[in-house]
């Protein structure tokens, strides 16, 4: 073989006094797959930003097929065949898929765009790599995975032969993931060169041909996957070995929480579909499904920021009205939500006001904010849940993922909740917090929260539910014991194979 | 003596015609060493009232201004600085000692213009073309009007405004719509407007200053309003240390030699130009008035 | 109702169309050029009297008058230039960078003139563009004297309309824009730079509007006036809007809002005070407004439109 | 070339890069004031002297300012919860024009401790109502605010002179378009005879305190700044957000409007279409050069103000055209701008 496709030599970078590269140096080879892998904020985003130009490194150059690239310049690298799929997507909503993918790929001082070429090579491409798209569709108007097919097609057309995929699968449901993969390894036996980011060791395992691992800003090992395992990885990344805890055995409290044939509209369209389930204390209740199948709303109806339209909710035996998100705060209900960045936290906002926000009204006199009683409170937080990377009047935007995740599940947990929503809990954390956040979980569980854990991870849900429930169309399937199920009847469930039994229950 | 200091204060850049009558004056007066002359142009409303009091302050004799959008503030200015006299373009009425206030009087000058025009158009529509409908316009339009009919009842005026006091480009649209309603004479009370008449071939009557050589062969007649015999007559009574708190229109007049036509002889008929001057010599004698009319004109 | 019809008839009304619209039109264009990138630029009024005072001074001085035209483009251009550097390299808030060119060039075009014109009663006057004969069109009836007597720069507006659709919606640098002015991670992730797709469209655009001023001191009228735009600009803004951010629908908005004043120029004539002027002068913001409610849920606006864009920063 | 965002703002440099600013405003205006052939040094001083160096000069500043401590922190109050008010010029006539018409119409004759109250109240109401258009539209139709609060100053002003010409026009007027005058009684009391001074200033500054106070202390102020930083969070925390916006809108307008009532009470007397000298726009840079902090406002308003009186004055001390005291507040402005700019984000390479 002739040299790597791909050098990167001694690259460092700093931003501010944090050191989010240093000294990194990673080759390529034709037709290989590796796999970055670190904790959030490890530096696997700013590597690959460098190497795509969006970054200028402090020190080091990048080198593609013997070439070497310019400093800061994405052109340049797509020029060299460097395609890169973005953490967070890279697209524009009014276009179409058509414009998103040609938009730079023409000397833009043509008088006119080639659209009928630009088509053609784009549907060989698609049905070349079997990624099906409408050019035509708005890309606004795709789904989460179609988007993906699309940032995937816009590399491949600018004829990409080395591939960077960060956290590609991180909004994926597994379905869609495993498709993704299959996708990427026959692009890499056709002479494609990927790397790809991710937290999730299965897919890493299943797919690369060499993983790399970053810590703190540095390379800390190198191996190839056959002779690693599942273990010594998640070591490597965090410098001491984790292990996800799993659920103990346990009886059930009374229920607390109870919907009878809830439907939610919102849009002109019903979300949840006259769903019943119950929730008692004590135990998890996971709510499986593929993204896009109501489980946003759900927790949206929980949280209290989506009305239901028919169906009644019992709360504590109680018939509710309304649920506002000020009710289900002063009625015990903790939220954890999906999107921790959106919803979860107000960057700009300091770490005690994020703590106390959602009650207000509890550290407030008068109309008066109680700032010593919030930055107390703050302050317990971060002890007990040990929050790193900030004090109570640092801004909560300095914070890591992992670290976000801490002070919201701290914010909730702290006062012992009587029921806990759990939104995606772990989606985009590292080994290590996943962990972490899985054992506070497990810990409210314990202590006799009821947990409603609504999450698209199969092992997670395993690992905590007592009892599962597959979310499909809005509808919920009735539930069965965690003991009972295995992933191939979750499987079955969240393909909605339940709907005979349905309808006999129903009775 | 020594030169009066005096100081212009222009609400409007001092392009703007009715500015540039008084500027000119004032400017010709200090260039006969009369009197030592500053000035501030486009002072707005709000800005008006501190530039007479730094005016008043730096010690200047005669401030020389309008007081049409700040008519309250300016005799209020007035009363704080007694020393200071005070000679204000104003729809009001003079106030205290040193308060004084002019009109814009070029009435009889547009009535004779008018006398000519009624004579030449043949469509027997003339048009004219205002700022905004306040009464020395409207006097200035309705002489006007007066002076067409006075000699050709049938003819129909039109009248048009652009709602403010800046926009050429709009006042020559107005003209051009005039024009395509029928009228063959404009009078243009705005600037801009001869630039309608002058697209179009047909004469047009100015107002204020002498438009004749900017537009040769289109404006042929002008109601000129000339303030030097009111500066004139300010500075007479500053220096004589009298009160300036009165009114000053009438030096403005023609009779007083303030205003007068000014108009490009052989244009209009003989006969009209004739009937024209007996009827200026009339205004100069006395003998006629022209109707002063500050209804809005319909 | 007659008078109505009247109006309505006369090839002067569209005539007047068309002359009004010139200006609207090239401002028009130029807003959405810039705003289609993501920049909103509020510093048209005062670029347009930059334009209007120094593409007249150019011609005053001698210069003919497509270099005056030329002059005052480029004049724009450096407000452009101005605006670009606060809101593109700075990522300053585009409304109040815009605000802060406008009170600087437009005092800035009235000091220099100031300066360079010292006052002799009303202004000097250059000799403005002429109608063009067009031989066959020109001598139509109505046709003729309706559409086909107009100055060279208002067909060059039209023609720039239809350019700037055709650029916007088909070649490889409108695609950029647009994706610039929708995403600008997504136009640097295909090697775009979205930086120096704002500055040209910013500068550009800018240019538009200073020939757009130049209009009126240079076929409009033949002087300059301090304060002659009168809130020309303003308008421009709101076209931009109620054209959805498309160089034909601005085409069509100016002419559309051209019409109203036109029209309200000879109703006056016809039936003095009826209806109060200032009615006339609010339609083009009212139905801007009301278009922008009406079209909202669609999600027209360039989605990234007043976000600065720094690079490496999330 | 890169700006990197600082964590920490250096003291010294927040003082001194105001100062910088100012200096390289005037050394720009210093060149323009020797095209014109004046003495630049003088001119330096007349500017100084001319905004603080005599009684009058000190007045007019202060009344200058007067109204724009209320505009600026019509803006700063909105822009803290991300409501993009660039309406403050419509707000500030419809506030003006709803004073004159009641105090002329509806309050002839009432004692002032009656009447001036419930001006207040009147004034912002109307700017109230002006900002609620908009807001309306966004939180129906996501309509961006920042188009449509600066369309509807176009109307507002048009409106306005539809007014003052028509329906309100003051018959004693001579037929020029402006208001009938607010009643005697109406008329705010002038801090010092002989000037234009007026207890608008003591007012629009206490005011600027009570909002640093509501802003940095009470429940409402923490959920403003919430709903303005991230809405989805603040309504996922339980804000109410569409309550919040509307009561920030109703402070904005509200003091946009009494930015227009105090400066017809206690200026002007009646409106006139050029009431304002662009209080409206003025007021939104005053509030970014306070970086939206309200008291700050009231600094940026005295600087912005002065520069303008200063100024002014100055082109007549010296005998050069007036624009120079616009370029005079634009270059500073603009200056100031970019040197607040430069107090947050550091150049790397
Ligand atoms: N634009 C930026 N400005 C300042 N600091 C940054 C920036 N981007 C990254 N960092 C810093 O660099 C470090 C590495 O961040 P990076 O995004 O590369 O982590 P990562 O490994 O991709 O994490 P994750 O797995 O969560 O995506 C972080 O700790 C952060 O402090
Ligand atoms: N714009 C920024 N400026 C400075 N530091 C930043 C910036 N963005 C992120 N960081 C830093 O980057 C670190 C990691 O951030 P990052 O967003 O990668 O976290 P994360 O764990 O990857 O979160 P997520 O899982 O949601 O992607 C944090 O410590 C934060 O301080
Ligand atoms: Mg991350
Ligand atoms: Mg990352």
């Amino acid at each position: 073989m002739t040299g790597p496709v791909l050098e990167l030599d001694r690259i460092s970078k700093r931003f501010g006094d944090n050191l989010a590269n240093h000294d990194i140096s990673l080759n390529l080879a034709k037709g290989e797959i590796v796999a970055l892998l670190g904790e959030n904020g490890a530096g696997k985003t700013t590597l690959m930003s460098i190497l795509f130009g969006h970054y200028m490194p402090d020190t080091g150059k990048v080198t593609v097929m013997g070439r070497e690239l310019p400093p800061g310049k994405p052109r340049a690298a797509i020029r060299a065949g460097v395609g890169m799929v973005h953490q967070h997507f890279s697209l524009a909503p009014n276009l179409t898929v058509l414009e998103n993918v040609m938009t730079g790929t023409e000397s833009l001082w043509l008088p006119a765009s080639n659209a009928a070429a630009g088509r053609k090579k784009l549907l060989e491409i698609s049905e070349r790599f079997g990624l099906k798209v409408d050019p035509d569709a708005r890309l606004g108007d795709l789904s989460v995975g179609e988007r993906q097919r699309v940032e995937i097609l816009k590399a491949l057309y600018n004829d990409a032969r080395i591939f960077v995929l960060d956290e590609p699968t991180a909004v994926l449901t597994r379905i869609e993931a495993d498709k993704l993969f299959s996708t990427l390894k026959d692009m890499a036996r056709q002479g494609l060169s990927l790397i790809f980011i991710s937290h999730k060791l299965d897919e890493v395992m299943a797919t690369a041909d060499r993983i790399v691992v970053l810590r703190g800003g540095r390379l800390v090992a190198e191996r190839k996957t056959e002779e690693t395992s599942k273990a010594e990885l998640a070591e490597l990344m965090i410098g001491r070995a984790v292990k996800r805890p799993v659920r103990d055995a346990s009886t059930p409290g009374e229920v607390v929480l109870e919907a009878i044939g809830v439907t939610v509209r919102a849009g002109g369209v019903d979300r949840l579909k006259s769903v019943d389930f119950r929730l008692h204390a004590g135990e998890v209740l996971g709510i499986i499904g593929v993204s896009g199948n109501g489980q946003a709303t759900l927790a949206q109806l929980l949280s209290g920021t989506a009305q239901r339209s028919a169906g009644s909710l019992l709360l504590f035996g109680e018939e509710t009205a309304d649920l506002t998100v000020v009710d289900a705060v002063a009625s015990g209900i903790g939220r954890i939500p999906e999107d921790r960045n959106r919803e979860g936290v107000i960057g700009e906002m300091t770490i005690w006001e994020n703590a106390i926000l959602e009650r207000l009204s509890r550290f407030s006199r008068w109309g008066l904010v109680d700032r010593k009683a919030g930055i107390a409170f703050a302050a317990r937080i971060i002890e007990a849940f040990d929050v790193r990377g900030g004090s109570p009047v640092s801004r909560v935007r300095l914070l890591s993922g992992g670290n976000m995740q801490k002070l919201i599940l701290g914010r909730n947990l702290i006062e012992h909740p009587r029921i806990l929503l759990a939104a995606q809990p772990a989606r985009g954390l590292d080994e290590g917090a996943v962990a972490a956040v899985h054992q506070r979980i497990l810990e409210a569980r314990r202590a006799g929260t009821a947990v409603l854990l609504i999450s698209e991870d199969l092992d997670e849900v395993m690992a905590l539910a007592d009892r599962i429930q597959a979310i499909v169309g809005g509808r919920l399937s009735p539930p069965v014991n965690a003991q009972d199920a295995d992933a191939r009847s979750l499987g079955l469930m969240m393909a909605g194979e339940w709907e005979g039994r349905e309808v006999a229950d129903a009775v | 003596a020594a030169p009066i200091k005096v100081a212009g204060i222009h609400g409007s850049p001092v392009e703007n015609a009715w500015n540039s009558v008084l500027h000119k004056a004032l400017q010709d007066a200090a260039a006969e060493g009369v009197i030592e002359y500053v000035f501030s142009e486009g002072v707005s409303g709000t800005d008006y009232a501190r530039a007479m009091r730094e005016y008043a302050e730096q010690g200047h004799q005669l401030i020389i201004g309008e007081a049409y959008a700040v008519e309250t503030e300016a005799r209020e200015v007035a009363a704080d600085y007694p020393e200071t006299a005070f000679v204000l373009g104003s729809s009001g009425k003079e106030a205290g000692d040193n308060f004084g206030v002019f009109g814009t009087w070029n009435h009889d000058g547009a009535y004779l213009a008018g006398m000519l025009a009624g004579k030449m158009t043949k469509s027997n529509v003339v048009g004219s073309v205002g700022a905004m409908p306040i009464p020395e316009v409207n006097m200035l339009i309705n002489a006007f009007g007066e002076g067409v009919k006075a000699v050709n009842p049938d003819a129909k005026l039109l009248v048009s405004f652009i709602g403010t006091f800046f926009d050429p480009p709009k006042a020559r649209e107005a003209g051009l719509a005039q024009i395509d309603a029928g009228a063959d004479i404009l009078f243009g009370e705005r600037i801009g407007t001869a630039d309608a008449a002058k697209a179009r071939g047909i004469k047009s009557v100015g107002s204020l200053i002498d438009y004749t050589p900017r537009y040769p062969d289109t404006v042929f007649a002008n109601a000129l309003w000339g303030f030097r015999p009111i500066l004139n007559a300010a500075l007479a009574d500053v220096a004589a240390g009298k009160p300036v708190g009165k009114d000053y229109t009438p030096f403005g007049l023609l009779k007083e030699g303030g205003s007068d036509i000014a108009y490009v002889k052989g244009v209009a008929p003989a006969d009209a130009e004739a009937a024209m001057e007996a009827r200026r010599a009339e205004i100069k004698a006395g003998t006629f008035e022209v109707p002063r009319n500050m209804e809005e004109p319909k | 109702m007659n008078a109505l019809i009247d109006i309505l008839a006369s090839a002067g009304l569209w005539a007047a169309v068309l002359r009004i619209a010139t200006p609207l039109i090239l401002g028009t264009l130029g807003a959405l050029l810039s705003e289609r990138s993501g920049v909103l630029n509020l510093g048209i009024e005062g670029i347009m009297t930059f334009g209007a005072m120094i593409g007249w001074l150019a011609v005053y001085n001698g210069a003919d008058l497509w270099t005056g035209v030329l002059i005052a483009a480029l004049g724009g251009a450096v407000f452009g230039f101005l605006h670009s550097v606060l809101t593109v390299t700075l990522g300053l808030s585009q409304h109040v960078s815009g605000l802060g060119v406008t009170l600087f060039a437009s005092s800035f075009a009235y000091y220099v003139f100031r300066l360079m014109v010292p006052v002799a009663g009303t202004p000097p006057t250059i000799e403005p563009f002429k109608p063009i004969d067009i031989p066959g069109l020109s001598s139509l009836p109505f046709l003729g004297p309706a559409f086909f007597t107009q100055t060279a720069p208002t067909y060059v507006a039209i023609v720039l309309a239809v350019v700037l659709a055709y650029l916007i919606s088909r070649t490889p640098v409108g695609l950029a824009i647009r994706m610039t002015g929708e995403n600008p991670h997504a136009a640097e992730a295909q090697g775009i730079n979205p930086m120096a797709i704002r500055y040209g469209a910013v500068i550009a655009g800018s240019a538009l509007m200073g020939v757009g001023g130049a209009f009126l001191t240079l076929s409009a009228f033949n002087s300059f006036f301090p304060t002659m735009v009168q809130g020309r600009g303003w308008i421009c803004i709101a076209l931009v809007v109620f054209a959805s951010w498309r160089p034909e629908r601005a085409l069509f908005g100016a002419l559309l809002f051209a019409f109203f004043d036109a029209f309200q120029l000879r109703l006056q004539t016809v039936l003095s005070g009826v209806v109060p002027y200032q009615i006339f002068l609010m339609i083009p913001y009212l139905l801007s407004i009301a278009a922008l409610a009406a079209m909202a849920r669609r999600a027209r606006v360039p989605q990234a439109l007043m976000q600065p864009y720094r690079r490496g920063e999330r | 070339m890169r700006f990197e965002r600082r964590e920490h703002r250096p003291a010294a440099l927040v003082v001194a890069a105001p100062l910088i600013a100012v200096a390289a405003a005037l050394a720009v205006a210093g060149v323009l004031i020797a095209l014109a052939g004046a003495p630049v040094l003088e001119a330096y001083w007349k500017i100084l002297t001319s905004a603080f160096g005599s009684r009058l000069s000190v007045t007019e500043t202060l009344t200058r300012a007067s109204p724009l401590i209320l505009t600026g922190l019509a803006a700063a109050v909105a822009f803290r919860a991300r409501l993009w008010n660039i309406g403050g010029e419509g707000q500030f006539y419809l506030g003006a024009i709803a004073v004159a018409a009641a105090s002329a119409q509806l309050f002839d004759g009432w004692p002032s401790a009656a009447q001036i109250p419930l001006l207040f109240i009147i004034g912002a109401v109307a700017g109230m109502l002006l900002l609620l258009v908009p807001l309306w539209l966004r939180l129906r139709f996501s309509v961006d605010e920042v188009v449509t609060t600066l369309l509807l100053n176009f109307v507002s002003l048009l409106f306005v002179s539809m007014l003052i010409d028509g329906v309100l026009k003051d018959p004693l007027a001579f037929g020029w378009p402006q208001s009938e005058a607010v009643d005697a009684a109406a008329r705010l009391p002038k801090l010092l005879a002989r000037s234009r001074l007026h207890i608008g200033l003591v007012m629009a500054v206490a005011i600027a305190f009570a909002i640093h106070f509501v802003q940095s202390r009470t429940v409402f102020g923490v959920r403003s700044r919430a709903a303005g930083l991230n809405p989805t969070g603040a309504v996922f925390a339980g804000v109410p957000l569409g309550r919040t916006l509307v009561i920030v809108a109703m402070i904005s307008g509200g003091l946009a409007g009494l930015a227009g009532t105090i400066e017809v009470l206690g200026v002007k007397g009646y409106v006139t279409s050029d009431l304002s000298p662009g209080y409206g726009y003025s007021g939104i840079v005053v509030a970014m050069l306070a970086n939206l902090n309200p008291l700050g406002v009231v600094l940026a308003a005295l600087f912005t103000a002065a520069m303008f009186v200063g100024a002014d004055g100055m082109s007549r001390s010296v005998g050069i055209p007036t624009y120079i005291a616009d370029v005079t507040v634009a270059l500073s402005l603009l200056s100031m701008l970019i040197a607040v700019f430069f107090t947050q984000y550091r150049i790397r390479r």
